[in-house]
């Protein structure tokens, strides 16, 4: 793999750039694998870049039927945080956090994870209490929390509106410091070419079609590059691990749905940092060129077309304007949609699925971006070892049978 | 029938708000006006539609027949029947009559599976009227509003702003909207603050 | 002096002089201008530094597609970032900067950033700035922000109005050009109702730009639609969206070109919703500009645009000209510039010969045309001032010198609306060009968006569009009219040329000018592996500018396409996304503003409140009086007297938020059989019972009393944010499930106002409000109901209590309520009766153990975790019964409702404390949290409410709760501190 | 946004209505004398399908009715809608 280092671009800058490799090889399909992960967001490639990395598989495929990186990974707020209330979350997103603190070293890739600070703001007596029991929960399971009351806020963020007379008065908010974003395409990049550089087959547009399936295990599967025999599938197919899990007699508790965002014109730096609101769906950030990025709650049906409705994101900004008065004049530059994959407690499934050798990474709904690393390390040792990562264990399938659900509707509604 | 000091003790969510109201009012050939017109006597009336007892005696009670094409009004003198579902109407009627109406009513529906609730304090009454009244209308609700299309003698139930209410185009040419007490406030200054451009006589 | 404007000519009103100011200088206009248009004339080209190396830029384009003329418009609080000049219509007053020059547009320190080009290629900053770790937080990231953006935003709030309508068409016409005019005319006089929107001032698209115009026919055409009632012209407005089932979303500009003239009180935007029958999409093509060495310089102008200038601004960019044109189209504006005076010093046309009727009139005229060549550089620095112009195939580069470059690399059909209705597009092979293939919505293109660029074929196209998409909307039988007559000339096929070769090694060849995205930026990104379109895109962020790559994408595409070997339908393109030119923020609020974000809702007694200086609490939309301040009394003070009060003598509060559902049939006890945790068909008639509801997986979903009325009527009430959500669910499972049920439901919230009383003087008010009302325990016992007359008012009084005390709840038609408050409030003063808010029936009914919906419980608890077994009925079935046989649900350690006293009295434990055994314990484990705490001033001490693992096994140990900077101790109890106290029950 | 033809009221804008996800999903006669996995199934377990979908309505701001529409998830084309009672209608191709 070419080291990337200022001193090898300025190396390269003298040859006109003509020697920069691929990032990622593009093969054929191998015959067999010993594991295959499905799906080229950033969680599958996490994923394969950890068992190789880590536990040494490295006869492995990624599958993709688009562009990698051309999910979720590639259409999300890049929203970096690990406050959730309950333990099973705030551990998982923390390891998560962790490894994304040291992601541009490990994967040699500038993946500008930007750790400015995530305020949830509170409007009302509930989100107060919720806010405070989260930070608590946060402090004691070393997540860094704090509770700021408006003044506060405002000082940590100067646009925001903490006028007592606003519709939504600012009345508090949770803040994390090690919270942020990071590039999201860069994530998705890094883990493909460092998989790539451990051997992993990295095989764009390659859609599965369907699984090879007899005595309850898994012997390989369709697709529209030929079939692939492998005695291990982890499907990380955000946005359609049902109609993959479907192939494989499979039924799961999880609902696609759109999720919108948009990004204003570029402007100058007017906002330092990341502020979310649960009552109102708002999410509001500025990326490092200078566009507002934000997000919009779901659109309430289910869909696979990567597209919603337009009052849904109109009734966000009007939202947003109040919070956000010197926004109202700046414009709005191009929308999108992407498929979330929602799970009844919106937490996500990690583990075995009923079918032997087939492993689901999958229903992290809107907020599981800021897994990506997290998500694939646990992943990667679960099918690895052939046992859950302690990490994901809660997260198994079958805690929607014994009723263990990990409700994080409560206190995070919106889970970016 | 009706006590009269009970009835000098009522107050509709809008009493205060005469004068706001009367201010908002625009004249001329761009003119609207808003006005509240209290205390219509109001009932929920369930039933089954296929059912020609109960089609009966609502008719022996009211006058009228209900109307069972969707969003259409039926009317006999003060009292009026405005489809709202397939088995639900909102009987309206003269301030102060409600009291009678349901007794009518609950006479003649006796033993029969159905529902006759007064709602006559649940919602008020607002009335858009004038040359520039759908253009108002038309910010606040997303029906198709064209003449040829909301006719009087309809009504529907829609989002209207940000809440809900019942829509009614009077023979008048007026629109009525029934509008739930808590948010009167809300919409009649919503309404008041669109209508506020027709007042502006500028040309650009 | 090279740009000038013609004395005559053109549509600007050389009788309305107009002045304005370009980053500090003093300029004048015409009205009829545009900002770019009057900037050209005053020979103002050089406009903007690009986004990346701060190149100096000037105006490209004349609409909607300009990819460098950006400018901040107007200062303070009415300041606009980004504004496109080719699309601001001048006004006097008007001032302007560009966006990213600092200190200045002439001399831009950013472009310091140009001499280290050679390392910002596309994707250097995922290469580098990772060592030392530390330093990107610190250093890196901070200098890359400040690079960052374009314009600046406003620092104060917009003091503008914005405003939204809904309505309906029977077509709509988006583009208002020669196409859309006549499919709007043919659609009208069928009948239909049309709307069409043109996002310019002036309707007529292409013929305003050109010499050899329809001018009659424009006339005729806005008059006779002017004066139909069925039509409605909308200038200045822009289709911006194409959603599902032809909802379209248009944004109009109303007042934005009357500068400060604007009249107040209008908004200045307004924002339609449209839901048409039929659409036809007539949004002309954009032109194509050629890549080669230096084809950013000011003074390379795309040649339509050119001839926009000149024809219809009456301005000419400048004096020397030379054309570089793949088709005909731009011989056009080689005899536009010759017409305007202009020196046209070549024609550069890649095609080995040009054979259309139009390259014939320039030679005529005597015009160089140079076939086979091409400019494959162009040199000067805030000017142009030459080009290279070299044979294809080789052979040496000649200097040309001249102060403008008119170029043509074909035309791009606006596909934007057509895509994003989910339309298909199509390669045409001979027009070099996307056009609408398979169409999915009521909808049809027109004219050049269509991909028939000639003006007979545009306008036949639109008579007939519209004629079909009328008769497709229920307004057949009538032929469209003949379209007039016109004369288009002969045109030879366009060549294909994405990027011009011999440039390479001479300078910088942009494709993305707003972005500084190189044609070998898309090449090094290919080489890498982005072969995708959409990870070319990512990589090195081309299209995805302001002008979301309006002349950029297709040359990108293209020259992907090469590299890779691969054709260009096989390639593809991005995704076209709304908006098609940026929307304002404010227009998508509209009047949503301040209160008006989310209703504010009321309760008949609010204005007493209001009188009575309540401060008040958000429960979902409504107000409720949270507390009521005394003599500059704070919070805790107020809510302690409230609290007392009730237990010492007597309290009022305004309980007429509760949701109220009125449930009739007879089956209808059956039916809250099954949605209660236990049972009502034994309920008697006039007697209230509580209950509490599950969601099917068990969780306490919402709770409230219901009242049996009669054998088949019950009066149920919900939490106040629950209400409607209670309805909801109810009539799912009754439309759903249960259609055999019987039973009606209707809500009647706002029927009733309640007025609730609580203490030991309860007894005392209402016997003296109600005095025909046996008030007696016998006649009237805890949890029943009479109806009767409360202060002359017809009630229905319900004895129940959320507090522990006596208490009644007089319910009231709504429009009464406010007069029964104020008779309640007389019959009490002498009791010394105390209106309470909210947070001190918290504390009561906290004191009680009684639980809040949505405080206690979070979607995760169960009636048995909040030790409400007594509430279950073991009988009968209800929803949520099965769940609670779960493993994890059945479990003995889950967490259960619990009461705590901190060791301390005077403490009072913050709401959201988590809960531990051992606070040395690492990593620590939490066990529960205080769900509810209070200082209660009749235990005159701090209690909490508390949710515990196993908590109900641990009644009398100590817990901990390590808050930052402390840990505090508390015990566990009961949850009922009333009984604990000892304290006699007022029932 | 799509057009919602409610069966009682005619053509109504999305907005006016609630989602209520996977029609025809019966709730087990004895929810007692279900396994745990298959009350599980009937909870959480839901078709998800890309294409044509029967799913619940429900007309929340007009007749507040449920009724059953197919739509299909990918163009978001709306091929039926029809009352809680009536037969289920065959998907398109
Ligand atoms: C608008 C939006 C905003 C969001 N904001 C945030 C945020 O701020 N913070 C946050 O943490 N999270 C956020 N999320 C969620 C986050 O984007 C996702 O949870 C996360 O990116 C999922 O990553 P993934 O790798 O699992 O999925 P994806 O990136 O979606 O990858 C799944 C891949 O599987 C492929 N695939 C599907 N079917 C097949 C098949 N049959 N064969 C082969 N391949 C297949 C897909 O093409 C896709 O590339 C947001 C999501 C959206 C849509
Ligand atoms: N020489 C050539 O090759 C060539 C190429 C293109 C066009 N033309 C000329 O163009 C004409 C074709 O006429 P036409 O009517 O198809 O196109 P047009 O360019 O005359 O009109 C299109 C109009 O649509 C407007 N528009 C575009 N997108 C819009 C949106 N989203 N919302 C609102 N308005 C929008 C544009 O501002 C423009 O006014 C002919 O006269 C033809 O000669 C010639
Ligand atoms: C964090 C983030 C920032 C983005 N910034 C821009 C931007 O500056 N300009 C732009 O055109 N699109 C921007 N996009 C949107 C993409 O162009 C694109 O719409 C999105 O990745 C979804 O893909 P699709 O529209 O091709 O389906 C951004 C997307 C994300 C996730
Ligand atoms: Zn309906």
């Amino acid at each position: 793999m070419q080291r990337f280092s200022i001193v090898s671009l300025a190396r390269n800058a003298l040859t006109g750039h003509k020697d920069w490799p691929r990032y990622w090889r593009s093969p054929k399909p191998k015959a067999e694998y010993d594991a295959v992960i499905v799906g080229g967001g950033g969680h599958g490639l996490a994923t394969a870049y950890y068992l190789a990395k880590e536990h040494g598989v490295t006869n492995i495929a990624v599958l993709e039927k688009g562009w990698l990186g051309g999910g979720n990974t590639g259409r999300n707020t890049t929203i970096v945080r690990s406050n959730y209330l309950w333990d099973e979350s705030a551990h998982l997103y923390e390891h998560s956090l962790k490894l994304f603190e040291g992601l541009s070293q490990e994967l040699n890739y500038n993946v500008m994870l930007s750790q400015r600070g995530v305020l949830n703001l509170a409007h009302n007596l509930g989100d107060v209490r919720e806010g405070i029991r989260r930070v608590n929960a946060n402090r004691l399971n070393g997540v860094d929390a704090e509770w700021l009351g408006p003044a506060q806020v405002q000082e940590f963020c100067p646009i925001v509106s903490i006028s007592p007379s606003m519709r939504y008065p600012v009345m508090g908010a949770t803040l994390q410091r090690r919270a942020g974003v990071a590039r999201h395409d860069a994530v998705a990049w890094g883990f493909a070419r460092g998989a790539d550089a451990l051997g992993v087959d990295i095989i764009q547009n390659c859609e599965v079609t369907g699984f090879d399936i007899r005595e309850g295990r898994v012997r390989g599967l369709r697709t529209n590059q030929g079939d692939i025999a492998t005695g291990k599938v982890g499907i990380v197919a955000a946005g359609h691990n049902s109609v993959l899990c479907e192939m494989a007699g499979v039924r799961l508790p999880i609902q696609s749905h759109p999720l919108q965002a948009l990004v204003s014109e570029p402007i100058k730096p007017v906002h330092p940092c990341v502020v979310m609101s649960n009552a109102v769906h708002v999410y509001v950030s500025q990326s490092d060129k200078g566009e507002l990025v934000m997000g919009a709650g779901i659109d309430s049906f289910n869909s696979y077309a990567q597209r919603g409705s337009f009052p849904v994101i109109e009734h966000q900004m009007a939202a947003v304007l109040e919070l956000f008065p010197i926004f109202s004049r700046l414009r709005m530059l191009r929308t999108w949609g992407g498929i979330v994959d929602v799970c009844p407690d919106a937490s996500p499934i990690i583990g075995r699925l009923p079918v032997e050798g087939l492993y689901l990474n999958g229903g992290w709904g809107t907020g599981g971006f800021k897994a990506t690393p997290g998500s694939g390390h646990v992943f990667a040792h679960t099918i690895a070892r052939e046992a859950p990562h302690p990490l994901a264990a809660p997260f198994a399938f079958e805690r929607f049978t014994s009723g263990a659900l990990i409700d994080e509707h409560g206190a995070a509604a919106v889970a970016h | 029938m009706a006590d009269a000091t009970l009835f000098a003790r009522r107050r509709s969510p809008l009493q205060d708000h005469g004068a706001a109201l009367s201010r908002g009012a625009v004249s001329g050939p761009r003119g609207v006006t808003l006005t509240e017109i209290p205390h219509l006597a109001q009932i929920t009336l369930r039933g089954d539609p296929g059912n020609t007892d109960f089609l009966a005696a609502v008719r022996s009670a009211l006058g009228l027949d209900l109307p069972l094409k969707a969003n259409t009004v039926a009317a006999a003198g003060d009292v009026s029947a405005l489809w709202l579902g397939p088995d639900e109407w909102l009987i309206a009627g003269a301030p102060d009559s409600e009291a009678d109406l349901t007794a009518r009513l609950n006479a003649a529906l006796k033993d029969q599976h159905v529902s006759v609730v007064d709602v006559t304090a649940n919602r008020t009454v607002l009335e858009l009227a004038g040359p520039s009244a759908r253009a108002v209308l038309e910010k606040a609700c997303g029906l198709d509003l064209r003449p040829r299309e909301f006719k009087a003698g309809q009504c529907a139930q829609t989002n209207l702003a940000r809440t809900v209410g019942i829509l009614e185009m009077t023979q008048g040419g007026a629109w009525r909207i029934y509008v739930r007490n808590s948010f009167a406030v809300y919409l009649a200054d919503w309404l008041l603050d669109a209508m506020a451009e027709y007042a502006i006589d500028a040309k650009f | 002096m090279t740009g000038f404007r013609l004395a005559q000519g053109g549509r600007i009103d050389r009788s309305r002089p107009l002045s304005f100011t370009f980053a500090g200088r003093a300029y004048r206009g015409f009205a009829g201008d545009t900002l770019a248009s009057a900037l050209i004339a005053n020979d103002a080209l050089l406009v903007g530094r690009s986004f990346k190396y701060h190149r100096p830029r000037g105006i490209y384009a004349a609409g909607a597609e300009e990819p460098n003329a950006l400018m901040q418009l107007g200062v303070g609080e009415r300041t606009e970032p980004n504004a496109r000049a080719t699309q601001v219509e001048l006004y006097d007053g008007l001032t302007a900067n560009a966006v990213n020059a600092w200190p200045s547009l002439e001399w831009d320190l950013g472009a310091l950033t140009g001499l280290a080009s050679g390392l910002f290629v596309a994707g250097f900053y995922y290469k580098t700035f990772m060592w030392p770790p530390a330093f990107w937080n610190k250093v890196y990231e901070p200098a890359i922000r400040r690079m960052a953006g374009l314009g600046t935003a406003p620092r104060e709030a917009d003091p503008d109005l914005y405003d939204k309508v809904h309505v309906h068409a029977d077509v709509l016409v988006a583009g208002g050009g020669p196409a859309g005019l006549a499919a709007a005319l043919a659609a009208a006089q069928a009948g239909a109702d049309v709307l069409i929107a043109d996002e310019q001032a002036e309707l007529g698209g292409s013929l305003l730009s050109a010499r050899a115009t329809l001018d009659g026919w424009l006339r005729a055409t806005l008059e006779e639609l002017r004066g139909m009632p069925n039509v409605r012209l909308l200038p200045r407005t822009t289709v911006f969206g194409y959603y599902d089932q032809n909802y379209l979303c248009l944004l109009e500009r109303r007042t934005d070109h009357l500068g400060p003239a604007a009249p107040a009180g209008i908004s200045r935007q307004r924002l339609w919703h449209v839901r048409a029958r039929q659409v036809v999409l007539a949004t002309g093509a954009h032109e194509r500009p050629l890549v080669f060495a230096g084809n950013d310089r000011p003074g390379v102008m795309l040649a339509g645009a050119v001839s926009t200038y000149i024809n219809r601004y009456a301005v000419v960019p400048g004096k020397r000209a030379v054309v570089f044109t793949t088709n005909d189209g731009g011989y056009r504006t080689a005899l536009d510039l010759a017409a305007a005076g202009a020196q046209v010093l070549a024609v550069v046309d890649p095609r080995p010969e040009s054979a259309g009727d139009l390259p014939a009139q320039a030679h005529a005229q005597g015009i160089e045309i140079l076939n086979g060549h091409a400019v494959v550089a162009a040199s000067g620095g805030k000017r142009l001032d030459s080009v290279s112009v070299a044979k294809l195939g080789g052979g040496a580069a000649r200097g040309v010198v001249c102060d403008l470059l008119a170029v043509s690399g074909g035309w791009s059909p606006v596909v934007h609306l057509f895509s994003q209705s989910q339309g298909k597009l199509r390669w045409d092979e001979a027009k070099h060009c996307f056009v609408p293939g398979t169409v999915t919505q009521a909808q049809r293109s027109a004219g050049a968006a269509n991909g028939s660029f000639a003006l007979g074929a545009a306008l036949a196209e639109g008579f007939a569009a519209g004629a079909e998409a009328a008769k497709d909307a229920g307004f057949g039988g009538w032929r469209a009219p003949e379209p007039p007559e016109v004369d288009d000339p002969r045109e030879a096929p366009p060549l294909a040329l994405w990027q011009v070769p011999g440039a390479e090694g001479r300078g910088k060849a942009f494709v993305d000018f707003q972005n500084d995205v190189t044609a070998s930026d898309l090449k090094l990104a290919a080489r890498e592996g982005f072969e995708s379109v959409e990870h070319l895109k990512r990589y090195t962020t081309t299209g995805m500018a302001t002008d979301q790559g309006k002349t950029s994408n297709v040359n990108a595409l293209a020259i992907l396409s090469d590299a890779t070997g691969r054709s260009i339908p096989a390639t593809g393109t991005t995704t076209f996304r709304a908006p098609y030119t940026p929307v304002t923020y404010g227009a998508m609020a509209g009047r949503d503003r301040g209160d008006r974000l989310d209703p504010i809702r009321v309760t008949p007694i609010h204005p007493w409140h209001v009188a009575r200086g309540a401060v008040f609490e958000d429960v979902g939309q409504w107000k409720r009086p949270w507390y009521y301040p005394q003599g500059g009394e704070d919070m805790h003070a107020a809510v302690r007297r409230e609290a007392k009060a009730v237990r010492t003598s007597l309290g009022v509060l305004d309980a007429s938020t509760l949701g109220k559902i009125d449930v009739r049939g007879p089956d209808a006890a059956e039916f809250l059989d099954r949605i209660y945790t236990n049972g009502f068909r034994k309920l008697g008639t006039g007697r209230c019972r509580y209950g509490l509801m599950c969601r099917d997986d068990g969780m306490v979903f919402d709770d409230g009393v219901t009242t049996r009325l009669a054998d088949d009527h019950f009066f149920m009430t919900t939490t106040t944010g629950g209400a409607a959500r209670v309805l909801e669910w109810l009539e799912e499972w009754l439309q759903t499930e249960w259609p055999h049920m019987k039973v009606y439901l209707t809500s009647v919230t706002e029927q009733w106002a309640t007025v609730s009383f609580a203490g030991p003087r309860a007894g005392d008010v209402l016997r003296e409000l109600s005095p025909a009302l046996a008030v007696d325990e016998e006649s009237f016992p805890f949890l029943s109901m009479r109806e009767g007359v409360v202060a002359g008012l017809p009630a229905r009084i319900f004895r129940i209590s959320f507090t522990g005390e006596a208490s009644y709840e007089v319910n009231v038609p709504s429009h009464h309520g406010l007069a029964l408050w104020q008779a309640v409030m007389a019959a009490g003063e002498k009791h010394g009766i105390t209106p309470y808010g909210t947070e001190a029936m918290h504390v009561l009914r906290a004191e009680k153990g009684f639980i809040i919906v949505g405080q206690e419980t979070d979607g995760t608890v169960t009636p048995l975790d909040l030790g409400m077994d007594w509430i279950v009925s073991k009988q009968k079935d209800f929803l949520g019964k099965r769940s609670f046989a779960r493993p994890d649900t059945s479990r003995a350690d889950r967490k259960q409702l619990v009461g705590l006293l901190p060791a301390d009295p005077a403490e009072v434990l913050p709401e959201g404390a988590q809960l531990v055994w051992d606070a040395a314990e690492s990593p620590i484990r939490m066990v529960g949290h205080v769900t509810s705490s209070y200082w209660s001033p009749n235990l005159g001490r701090g209690f909490a409410l508390a949710l515990v693992k196993g908590g109900r096994d641990h009644h009398g140990k100590t817990i901990l709760a390590p808050l930052a900077g402390k840990t505090v101790e508390a015990r566990i109890v009961a949850p009922n501190f009333l009984d604990e106290g000892g304290k006699p029950l007022h029932g | 946004m799509l057009l919602i033809p409610c069966p009682w009221c005619g053509e109504r804008d999305e907005t006016e209505f609630r989602y209520g996800g996977q029609a025809h999903l019966a709730r087990p006669l004895d929810p007692h004398a279900t396994g745990d996995a298959e009350w599980a199934e009937y909870l959480f377990m839901r078709d998800n399908p890309k294409g044509w979908f029967r799913e619940r309505w429900n007309h929340a701001a007009g007749c507040r009715r449920w009724f059953n529409m197919v739509r299909h998830t990918v163009t978001h084309e709306i091929a039926a809608v029809y009352k809680p009672d009536d037969p289920k209608p065959e998907l398109p191709e």
